[in-house]
């Protein structure tokens, strides 16, 4: 994977490749009894069509600088530890993890808290765009 | 003055390229920017769509007054996650 | 890891062993686009006390089913896919996971309301106790 | 009547036993039982804790009357997660 940042525990990844959910979780300290992460799956369906793959689209360089104000808000706002993004662009199948981030703290209420915030933020804020390809061919930006 | 306009999914789609370089009046918004680049070079699939507008990678207002040499990007609905 | 039980995608296991959560969170079906897991972790420290490493009790007969009355009342609750619970006992080290729970959901506001419910009353109703021992080689039940 | 009494945690600890077969009166609910226990067996670390009750695996009021042959839990306040 390229170009991670990282400052105080926080990380913010875009890539081209697989996300290797056991390395990017696996990476934490035991200072934090309470580790939530949320993952975003290519769903085989959507809007009752059946979903072949889809394509992501980045504006990558903002989505980089977006996603690390995104975190470093969060860890502002929420008494959290660790809170780690990586989005993954390009051409991905059924099944595949497009967004995984982790949050951890010494309490679950402020991990939980502050992972949905964080989220929300990613699907409201981040430069990134995605196109369904369905089993009849025909495609569509969401 | 000169800017530089970044396009993404479905405009870079309606509009065949991924950035332009245009020439602008001065004073010009964003939103200006925009809705005359949509009413030559846009057609129906994006016409009406919602934007944001992003300026040296930062969000900005639909009335940022655009300054020579600023690299604009137009920004569709995101549906990242 | 030993005995777990299944039904309708809701799993429940009590073990002995390291729990693996790639192995636990890899074998979802593609057709829920949110994925949220809980992992609960031994902090190296409690109540200002540094703690060297912990011992689980458990009523393991109990905790099985009342682990399972839990996950199916969380399915029936709310709009999810899978909710699956692991959770270890006997003699854990700082850093090890005790507790991990993983829901799935199409839609992510219900998935992140699952869990945080889920582990809630695993914490209330799930027969297993806490020792801590500490590095003055004290130990308590909490 | 016998009933078959499990010991957990603290409770395990302090009476020195994983479980007791106990000879208890028709008509006891299983926080008579407890208090009785506490009273008998129990010492400073246990006395006054808070505890629950299940029978065959499952959670029981305080007031459920032991029948012959039940198993019975004592339930300290729960800390796993």
């Amino acid at each position: 994977m390229s170009a991670p940042s990282s400052s105080n525990d926080t990380t913010v990844e875009i890539t081209d490749d697989v996300i290797d959910a056991a390395a990017f979780v696996g990476q934490l300290r035991p200072d934090s009894g309470a580790v939530v992460t949320f993952s975003g799956v290519v769903r085989n369906h959507n809007d009752g069509r059946e979903v072949e793959r889809i394509h992501y689209d980045c504006y990558r360089e903002m989505a980089q600088r977006e996603g690390e104000r995104i975190v470093n808000g969060i860890k502002e706002q929420f008494d959290v530890r660790a809170v780690r993004l990586v989005h993954r662009v390009g051409d991905l199948n059924v099944g595949e993890v497009s967004l995984l981030v982790v949050v951890t703290a010494a309490h679950r209420g402020d991990a939980f808290a502050a992972i949905e915030a964080l989220v929300g933020l990613v699907k409201e804020r981040l430069p990134i765009w995605k196109k369904e390809r369905y089993a009849d061919k025909e495609s569509k930006w969401l | 003055m000169k800017v530089d306009v970044l396009l993404f999914a479905q405009l870079r789609d309606a509009i065949s390229a991924d950035h332009l370089e245009l020439e602008v009046e001065d004073g010009t918004t964003v939103s200006q920017l925009a809705e005359e680049l949509m009413a030559s070079r846009g057609d129906e699939r994006v016409r009406g769509l919602p934007l944001r507008y992003a300026v040296d990678e930062t969000f900005v207002s639909d009335d940022y007054r655009l300054r020579d040499g600023d690299s604009v990007a137009l920004i569709p609905p995101v549906s990242g996650g």
